[in-house]
């Protein structure tokens, strides 16, 4: 545990001046705009529900959205509903392949501690084809699976 | 569709070769190279064509047909021969068979890369010197770059590498320059043009030229797009003080690259000279005459001097011929149908000279395996045929009567001299003159040195008399050389009447 | 072409025939996570891709997308105006697809080691349905998330030789710089939906009048999605993660992202500023004309890009710089956009994306392929590969000399059009760097050619295998980028009417 | 509730600031994810403040929207975390250093 | 008679093909190609004699024919017309046609003489030696009967070439390739200012042609009639200018100063090609061509004058140094310089005919000389130096008797060929000098290198053939056989009477009419007579006499004849004794100057070597540090910058998000003040 993922403090903070900076800047161009409508004047009309508002309007139910003031504007989002799923799979997807942890070249269910030793022909499988830094990342984990079997779903 | 047939033989014959067995390479590459060269002579033979190709000229071999449309601008591909572009093509072919004959001999690795890449040039070239809209001019004038980048790089001397990346940026970067200014002058035309085609633009640039671009007047964008094109040429010409590729990439190209570097691909710059600097800027010409003759002068001699120190035989052929393409310049400017009409003779002569004597050179490094002035000498001993054609090239180089570089400088001096267009001409045309003085030293005294003399040689290699197909595309040369020189009215008549046009708009006829 | 009129939703039948693919291999991989039969997912995501491709040049032929009042079939709006197909959809639809179908061939013998063969060729499809999905968005919202639908699986592509740092460290570097952009993109888009009080690009635009007061606020906003554009087409100040990225990933996925990926950047970038912010009003409201920013970063991306790739000595590396470089050409077509047209430069950028889609991946392949021979990443250890691979080396070169922009050679005129474009634009200034560095660019592209073929060996090596999809690929792309010569009327009258529907 | 809309954007501008201070100034990945989320947030608060103002719901959905997001972001990014820990035995951002120049 | 004119151009062609067959035949001929070329010659021999009685027996008196257009083309003249055409044709005047004989004679003759000299001596190369005399001969013929200035320049050139081949015979030693390239070098230096006359001269008048009503001459008359400007001069400035620039490759191939240096070089060349070449005709295309365009000359003064006192000089100056040399050869080539000289000494004052008529006896008895030197290097088993011969009077005597016959001649002493002809000059410059000081000048240096000329003359007799033997060699001379001797008789005969041809003083004395060249040049075409040059000379020079006409012409053959006489004795004093001494100390420094010709070579190899070549050599350093220093400067500077560029990239990704906020930052500030967003 000695080398898990740690806060570091007293690092330079010199880069943050450029936040600072950046606030500076765009606070700038905030107060140089004038908002014309106050907030009191804002807002969504009286007896609606919102939630459900956004429901319908995340499913493309205009037949059931208010058509009273300007809620009526909202945009339809069924298609962003619709692509934000695939979007998760994808997600779930690419989390789950770099999450895996492989055992004799065959992957190994991303949640389960294999607590077998895994093997030196860890290596055979590793594409090295790019040919650069096979040698070294592989002595790393062996190196690091041997001995951090437990940390992987703390990582997690 | 000739000219197309012209093209694609040489460009199928590239892919057949490319593919064919190094035994067979050299061998099948001469047998295509053939078919262009029976062609283009045939078209020579037949050539009805007269006037100037982008002033409204009467084409030979016509053909044009839409290809892309670019906004307001069509992309035609458009090609055509006049009387100065056929004897052009047809020294592309030519010269282009007897390089693959002489090249049987020094190559003898990847034999039919080095084929197909000569083939693929020649198309290539056939393409610059045929084109007529600048797209599909400028795709011929660029893809030439590439087989002769690799000739160069993979074929060359020791320091091939640094000559072929300096020949291919240095050249490209000036067209890029050339580029961006026609396109420029295009715009610059505005409603005038609707296409590339140089015709158009020619028609357009002398009935008024460019109405201006971006807030620049029509005659400075005229003289700005002028000065930046001759820049672009200038390199490829190539006009001191832009001729540094040209030494390293003739030395370090095999010899039959070199042969068709200077034969042809020197003739590319100036040929865009003529076609588009002096055809459609007349008034430019006259504005910038002084410069450009002096240009044109310093070039000769100073070429000529730097033949003059050289102990490479190659080196110095290579600085003879930035001096030979000095006299070219002044013939242009002298704007005269002499001084151009010359000006175009003398590229074909100075393609088949330098052409010839690159050939002789290398038959003599075939048997030495050193080019070195120093390292040699006697030669004539060993390879009388050789060494007796390397000393009829010089000669002809030196401009001796009846070859045909007598013909191309005498006209080029005589156009020049008293040029109304030109400035103090009888000033310039004698001391441009004054290269034949040191050409004639520069050669006699590497004659003197490597083929006269008791026999002597620093290389470890027993020289016998040359084969016969080393020596026969020279012959066939020489041959032509004499006959020019005898005759250049073969050529000449075809080329005073496309060249005629041009002068009617600003030059002296 | 059609003889029958299909429903409007299949206007969007490429991206969904991507998806469906992804998820025929997701189905695959349940049935037998451990499947190793390449040739079955290879084949499935290339057979998809390429029916994709297919559909996408069979609608652009048929005129969908083309403006009725042209004879064509007119734009299609979908799910109230989110999606749009129109003929620059398609367009980059099928630049999207054609690398997809050369990736995925090429990952048959790349990745025939690994051990996530479904899980990789599931994520390729998917990114490529986000880039597919960016083409056609209409709404911030669906551009959003497309990107992240783009972004998210290259993230783990990226890293997906979990053993190799180079790897890993490309994923990491992806990803951080790729979030900390989503962030300010998103936050551009916050200010901007601030502005204007909508997301759907017309509906933006219809609004930019009322934005009246805000002009510094919806400024702050358009900069803040140009960073996120820049990120995903690799432009300077957002570039970081590209050379980085593309060296370490496996070859195939850089030329993915650096071909699809950076195409897609293009196309959401094009709509956005072509519908939602037209120059005119929008330059009322802030006050300044966007396509100086443009200006700015087109010129700055190239040549950052082409001088930082002139001497690199590793040649994936040297890639990757060159392709930051055709980022900053291809921006020109939108520093080119300006009240009176830009249709031209604009054209000839989709032009670009397009060639470059061949070239740029078929130079990328051509690394796989080094680096599936494992001779090294150098240009010292390509030394002399011709004489072994003549083939491959020989589309190598065309691919060189093509990203140099030398004819005759499909490079040579998406560049030069853009050169024409810039000039017309009167851009005189993006043009002469646009000429330096292409001049730059011969050096490097030159170079490899000359490492390829003109050098001698300098170690013995093995026979070189031919691994049948790299080559396979490799020949393709070369022979696409050839062809694109005589082919190039259709294509830039393809390009040129895109952009002038989108422009209006 | 009637706090001017000034205050909103200024408020998430800061937000997204003191995200983009810890990017630049911490090293270690996870921090460098959470600070991204930060900017998101920051996002979202001028979403939905604008929302209000404009008196439409497409902000707040788009909110919902970049929740999810962020979310899959992080999956995918603690996924990237874990293989770079298990490469460089570390999650400091700046170890990574094999590719440069 | 007529018709032979149609045969004209045969009388070249021949040769040619000579050459042709040589060329790609002759090892397998018998006599290695010598055959075809004495046919050839032998032909045009026949041909030019023919030509001659055709010119002299037709009723025009002159062949003029344009045969073939070379090229013809549009180009503004000066004066003149529009268009020019540049054409080959065929001028067979008078004075052509004597040339013509001249030449094919003597081509004819060295022909059969090199079968002696060069076949029996075993040479290799032979077929070389064969064409290259054979092209000579189609050159020299072709420029003789050339009708037009560039016709005549190509030839010009031509004949250059051959003489470069020629003299580069002997190719593998070093000094004869050395040789060869000086040679042309000098006088391509010279026709370098040639060319630009012919273009001038073109350019100005619209026309080459040397004779009829278009000719260059008469538009140059036309025009300084006219009073035209032309080229900002005034036309007889631009005349003289031109005439002057034409003169240079007339100095360069006649060898005159300062150009002579390469003709006592090309003696490297085998004794024959410098009897024919470097001798009697090459040699002599300079002064034939200021005959052929006399009277472009005569339009200018000054041009004539320069002709006049270039000739004296060089007369003088090569005479000198003749007297030191110890090569028998080296003494005839400087005696050629001189000899050429007195030619353009005589044209230049206006003795058209006398200049004519020692051409042609120099022709011959210089031929002579040198045919006899060869047969003498035969005998002498190739050794050249005079000072190891001695005593071959006795064991050659065919040799030796015209050896003296053509000795004679060239001393001019009475009556032998060469005295008639250069006294006529030196009368003819006399008369012009008496009102021309500058003339006058020539003149005496003229008259002063009679001196010289019959003291290396006799000085070259006596130690070659008196005295005794000094080598092995000399004691025991290797025989000539009758190819060799044949030529020598012919040629002695002709040194001995073809002085009759002119016998100018016995009719200024007696009025007998025995001017029979003066009577032959006085026909052929308008405008190129003797008539017509001396109606023009009338207006340039005036003349004077000294008493009467008789008187000056008896004071002038008297002083020469005495000079003559008294250098052949002086020679006669010091060298003809059994044991001669080289009485070179007597000299003093004056030894060494003329020793080292008067450091003519040594400033024109400085020239060369020591100014253009380190020029050459700076120019290149200057090419390859600078110019091409400033083009790999670029490379070097986008690599260098290429190299910072990159290192922006460091691999730290912290870095990566710094930069990429102050780019953003920066993009902000610059957008926002442009676009007014924080005011």
């Amino acid at each position: 545990m000695t080398t898990g993922p740690r806060l570091r403090l007293g690092e330079s903070l010199l880069p943050g001046v450029l936040a600072v900076a950046l606030f500076g800047v765009m606070a700038l161009v905030v107060l140089n705009t004038s908002f014309t409508t106050q907030m009191a004047d804002a807002g969504y009309p009286e007896g609606i529900s919102i939630t459900s508002e956004i429901g319908y309007a995340m499913l493309d139910l205009t037949a059931l959205q208010s058509t009273e003031g300007n809620v009526g504007n909202t945009e339809p989002f069924l298609a962003a509903f619709i692509l934000i799923a695939v979007v998760l799979d994808a997600a779930l997807d690419a989390s789950l392949v770099l999450a895996k942890r492989e055992s004799e070249g065959q992957p190994v269910a991303a949640l389960t501690s294999v607590s077998g030793s895994p093997g030196s022909t860890d290596s055979s499988q590793v594409a090295t084809t790019d040919g650069g830094f096979g040698d070294e990342a592989e002595t790393d984990v062996a190196r690091e699976d041997a001995s951090d079997t437990e940390t992987g779903g703390e990582d997690r | 569709m000739m000219i197309e047939a012209l093209i694609a033989v040489a460009l199928v014959g590239a892919l057949v070769t490319f593919i064919a067995p190094n035994r067979i390479a050299g061998k099948l590459a001469f047998a295509i190279s053939l078919i262009p060269a029976a062609l283009s002579l045939w078209m020579f033979t037949v050539f009805d064509g007269s006037g100037n190709a982008l002033l409204d000229g009467e084409l030979a071999f016509e053909s044009q047909m839409e290809w892309i449309q670019l906004g307001d601008y069509t992309i035609s591909w458009f090609v055509g021969l006049d009387g100065i572009s056929l004897p052009l093509v047809v020294l592309t072919t030519v010269l282009t068979t007897l390089a693959i004959m002489s090249s049987w001999t020094p190559i003898d690795d990847r034999e039919s890369q080095f084929y197909g890449l000569l083939l693929f040039i020649e198309a290539n070239l056939i393409g610059v010197f045929t084109a007529l809209d600048f797209f599909v001019w400028f795709i011929f004038w660029e893809a030439v770059l590439i087989p002769m980048y690799l000739l160069i790089g993979v074929w060359g001397g020791p320091r091939r590498k640094y000559a072929a990346i300096k020949f291919f940026v240095y050249t490209n970067v000036a067209s890029l320059l050339m580029f961006g200014a026609f396109i420029t002058l295009v715009f610059g035309l505005g409603d005038a043009v609707t296409s590339f085609a140089l015709p158009e633009v020619a028609s357009a640039m002398l009935d008024g030229g460019p109405e201006g671009f971006l807030g620049v007047g029509g005659s400075t964008l005229a003289s700005i797009v002028f000065v930046a094109m001759f820049l672009g040429f200038a390199v490829k010409v190539p006009i001191v003080p832009f001729h540094t590729w040209l030494p390293d990439a003739h030395v370090e190209a095999p010899t039959p690259a070199s042969v068709l570097l200077a034969g042809v691909l020197l003739k590319m710059g100036t040929y865009a000279l003529l076609r588009f600097n002096f055809t459609m800027f007349p008034e430019q010409v006259e504005a910038y005459a002084i410069p450009i003759a002096a240009i044109a002068v310093i070039s000769v001699i100073y070429g000529a001097m730097l033949a003059l120190a050289q102990t490479d035989l190659k080196r110095i052929v290579a600085y003879s011929s930035v001096s030979s393409m000095g006299y070219v310049i002044l013939g242009l400017i002298a704007y005269t149908q002499f001084g151009v009409g010359g000006a175009t003779f003398q590229m074909v002569s100075h393609g088949l000279i330098s052409g010839l004597m690159f050939m002789a050179v290398g038959v003599i490094y075939n048997a030495t395996h050193t080019r070195m002035v120093t390292d040699m000498s006697g030669m004539a001993d060993r390879m009388p045929v050789a060494v007796g054609i390397l000393v009829a090239g010089a000669f002809g180089y030196m401009g001796l009567p009846l070859m045909s570089g007598f013909f191309g400088e005498f006209t080029i001096f005589f156009g020049a001299f008293g040029a109304e267009q030109l400035p103090y001409s009888e000033l310039f045309t004698p001391l441009a003159m004054f290269g034949i003085v040191i050409v004639a030293g520069y050669l006699l005294f590497a004659l003197q040195r490597t083929v006269f003399g008791p026999y002597h040689l620093e290389t470890d290699y027993e020289v016998g008399r040359a084969p016969l197909h080393d020596v026969a595309p020279m012959f066939v040369l020489l041959g032509i050389i004499i006959l020019l020189g005898v005759a250049p009215e073969l050529i000449f008549e075809m080329i005073t009447d496309a060249v005629d046009p041009i002068l009617e708009n600003g030059g002296e006829l | 072409m059609a003889v029958f009129e299909l429903p409007e939703w299949t206007a969007l039948a490429p991206a969904l025939i991507l998806v469906a693919t992804a998820l025929l291999l997701f189905v695959f991989d349940s049935i037998n996570p451990r499947t190793s039969n390449r040739s079955l997912l290879a084949g499935t995501s290339a057979i998809g891709s390429l029916t994709a491709l297919g559909v996408a040049v069979w609608f652009m032929l048929a005129g969908v997308g083309t403006p009725s009042v042209d004879g064509g079939r007119g734009v299609v709006e979908l799910f109230g105006g989110q999606f749009i197909v129109d003929q620059m959809a398609l367009f980059f639809m099928v630049v999207v697809a054609v690398v997809t179908a050369l990736v995925a061939v090429a990952s048959y013998d790349y990745m025939e080691d690994h051990a996530y063969q479904a899980e990789y060729y599931s994520l390729v499809m998917l990114a490529a349905t986000g880039m597919a999905t960016m083409a056609a968005a209409n709404s911030l919202v669906t551009i959003f998330i497309a990107l992240e639908l783009a972004s998210l699986p290259s993230y783990a592509l990226v890293s997906i030789l979990k053993n190799n740092r180079g790897s890993v460290e490309a994923g990491l570097k992806y990803f951080l710089i790729g979030a900390l952009s989503s962030a300010i993109f998103v936050y551009g888009v916050s200010l901007v939906y601030g502005a204007t009080g909508h997301l759907q690009l017309d509906a933006i635009a219809e609004n930019l009048e009322g934005a009246g007061e805000y002009g510094g606020l919806l400024g702050l906003g358009i900069l803040m999605m140009i960073g996120g554009f820049a990120f995903k087409t690799a432009s300077v100040p957002f570039h970081f993660w590209a050379p980085e990225a593309y060296e370490g990933a496996p070859a195939p996925i850089s030329a993915f992202l650096s071909s699809a990926s950076k195409a897609a950047g293009f196309v959401i970038a094009f709509r956005v500023f072509t519908t939602a912010f037209p120059i005119e009003a929008t330059t009322a409201v802030i006050g300044i004309d966007w396509s100086l920013a443009f200006v700015i970063l087109a010129i700055v991306t190239m040549t950052l890009g082409n001088f930082a790739a002139a001497t690199q000595d590793n040649v994936k590396r040297m890639l990757a710089y060159s392709s930051i470089g055709h980022a900053g050409y291809a921006l020109i077509g939108l520093a080119g956009l300006s009240a009176d047209g830009g249709q031209l430069v604009m054209g000839a950028a989709m032009m670009h994306l397009l060639v470059y889609g061949f070239m740029n991946t078929g130079a990328f392949l051509f690394v796989a392929l080094a680096e599936y021979w494992g001779v090294g990443r150098t240009f010292e250890d390509y030394n002399g590969l011709a004489t072994q691979a003549p083939v491959a080396c020989f589309a190598l070169g065309i691919f060189m000399f093509s990203l140099a922009g030398i004819p005759p050679l499909g490079g040579f005129f998406s560049k030069y059009f853009l050169f024409v474009g810039a000039i017309e634009a009167g851009m005189l200034v993006v043009a002469a760097a646009l000429v330096v560095n292409s001049a730059l660019s011969l050096y490097y592209y030159a170079r490899l050619v000359k490492a390829v073929w003109i050098e001698d060996p300098v170690a013995d090596r093995g026979t070189l295998s031919q691994p049948t999809g790299l080559y396979a690929a490799i020949v393709f792309a070369a022979v696409l980028t050839v062809v694109a010569l005589p082919v190039f009327g259709p294509i830039a009258d393809a390009a040129l009417d895109a952009a002038a529907v989108v422009i209006g | 509730m009637s706090v001017a809309i000034e205050y909103y954007v200024l408020l998430s501008m800061a937000l997204f600031c003191i995200g983009l201070f810890g990017i630049l100034t911490r090293r270690n990945a996870l921090m460098f994810l959470m600070s991204v989320e930060i900017m998101l947030n920051a996002a979202n608060i001028n979403l939905i403040a604008f929302a209000f103002y404009h008196g439409n719901l497409t902000g707040q959905v788009f909110a919902l929207f970049t929740m999810a997001l962020a979310a899959a972001e992080v999956a995918v990014g603690l996924g990237i975390i874990l293989v770079l820990y298990r490469n460089f035995r570390d999650v400091d951002v700046t170890v990574p250093t094999t590719m440069r120049w | 008679m007529e018709g032979l004119f149609d045969y004209a151009p045969a009388i070249a062609l021949f040769p040619l093909a000579a050459f042709v067959i040589a060329l790609a035949f002759g090892n397998y001929l018998p006599k290695k190609g010598a055959i075809p070329g004495i046919v050839a010659t032998g032909g045009s021999l026949a041909l030019s004699l023919a030509m001659l009685a055709a010119v002299a027996g037709g009723e025009e008196g002159y062949y003029h024919d344009t045969l073939y257009t070379w090229a013809a083309g549009d180009a503004a003249s000066e004066v003149g017309p529009e268009g020019i055409e540049f054409t080959f044709g065929i001028l067979i005047d008078p004075l052509a046609a004597l040339m013509l004989v001249i030449v094919s004679l003597i081509s004819f003759l060295v022909h059969v003489f090199s079968l002696g000299y060069m076949n029996d001596e075993g040479e290799t190369g032979l077929p070389r030696y064969y064409a290259g005399l054979g092209l000579f001969t189609f050159s020299m013929l072709a420029f003789v009967y050339a009708d037009n200035l560039l016709m005549a320049f190509m030839f010009f050139e031509l004949v250059g070439l051959c003489s470069f081949l020629l003299i580069g015979f002997w190719f593998r030693t070093r000094s004869a390739p050395s040789a060869a390239k000086k040679a042309f070098l000098v006088t391509r230096f010279g026709d370098y200012f040639f060319l630009i006359g012919v273009i001038a001269i073109a350019a100005t008048f619209g026309t080459l042609q040397f004779a009829g009503n278009d000719s260059f001459i008469a538009a140059a008359e036309a025009a300084i009639d006219g009073n035209e400007q032309l080229f900002g001069f005034g036309a007889e400035t631009w005349v003289t200018i031109t005439a002057l620039l034409v003169l240079g490759g007339v100095v360069g191939k006649s060898a005159q100063f300062p150009l002579h240096t390469w003709l006592p070089d090309a003696m490297e060349g085998p004794t024959t090609v410098s009897a024919l070449i470097h001798a009697a005709t090459m040699v002599a295309a300079g002064v034939y061509l200021v005959a052929r365009m006399f009277g472009y000359y005569a339009l200018s003064p000054t041009a004539l004058a320069i002709v006049a006192f270039v000739g004296g000089f060089t007369a003088l100056f090569a005479a000198t140094m003749g007297c030191v040399k110890d090569d028998v050869k080296q003494v005839l080539a400087y005696s050629t310089i001189s000899q050429y000289g007195y030619m353009m000494l005589g044209l230049g004052v206006g003795g058209y005919v006398a200049g004519v008529f020692h051409l042609m006896n120099h022709a011959f008895f210089k031929a002579l000389l040198f045919l006899g030197a060869g047969a003498v290097i035969i005998l002498m088993h190739h050794e050249q130096n005079m000072w190891k011969m001695g005593g071959l009077k006795d064991k050659a005597p065919v040799t030796y008797w015209t050896f003296v016959a053509g000795a004679l001649a060239l001393a001019g002493i009475i009556p032998f060929s060469g005295f008639w002809s250069k006294d006529e000059i030196l009368y003819d410059a006399l008369i012009v000098g008496l009102e021309e000081p500058l003339i006058l000048a020539a003149y005496a240096m003229g008259l002063v290198a009679v001196f010289f000329t019959g003291f290396y003359t006799f000085r070259m007799v006596f130690l070659t053939f008196h005295g005794k033997p000094r080598s092995e060699a000399a004691e025991d001379p290797h025989g000539v056989g009758w190819s060799i001797k044949l030529p020598l008789l012919t040629l002695g005969v002709l040194a001995v009477v073809a002085g009759i041809a002119n016998l100018a003083p016995v009719y200024k004395l007696t009025g007998i009419e025995l001017t029979f060249l003066e009577s032959w040049l006085e026909g052929g075409l308008e405008g190129t007579t003797y008539v017509a040059y001396t109606e023009l000379l009338g207006d340039v020079y005036d003349t004077g006499f000294i008493g009467t006409e008789s008187t000056t012409v008896l004071i002038a053959a008297g002083l020469s004849l005495a000079l003559a006489f008294s250098g052949a004795g002086v020679a006669w004093k010091l060298y003809n004794v059994p044991e001669p001494v080289r009485h070179t100390e007597k000299l003093g420094g004056a030894y060494d100057v003329l020793r080292s010709n008067y450091y003519q070579d040594e400033y024109q190899v400085w020239l060369a070597e020591g100014l253009t070549l380190p020029l050459a050599r700076a120019a290149d350093r200057f090419d390859q540090t600078v110019i091409d220093g400033t083009v790999d400067g670029v490379s070097t500077a986008s690599l260098f910058g290429s190299d910072r560029v990159k290192r922006i990239q460091t691999g730290i990704v912290t870095n990566y998000a710094a930069l990429l906020v102050t780019g953003f930052i920066v993009l902000l500030i610059v957008l926002g003040i442009l676009g007014g967003w924080f005011v």
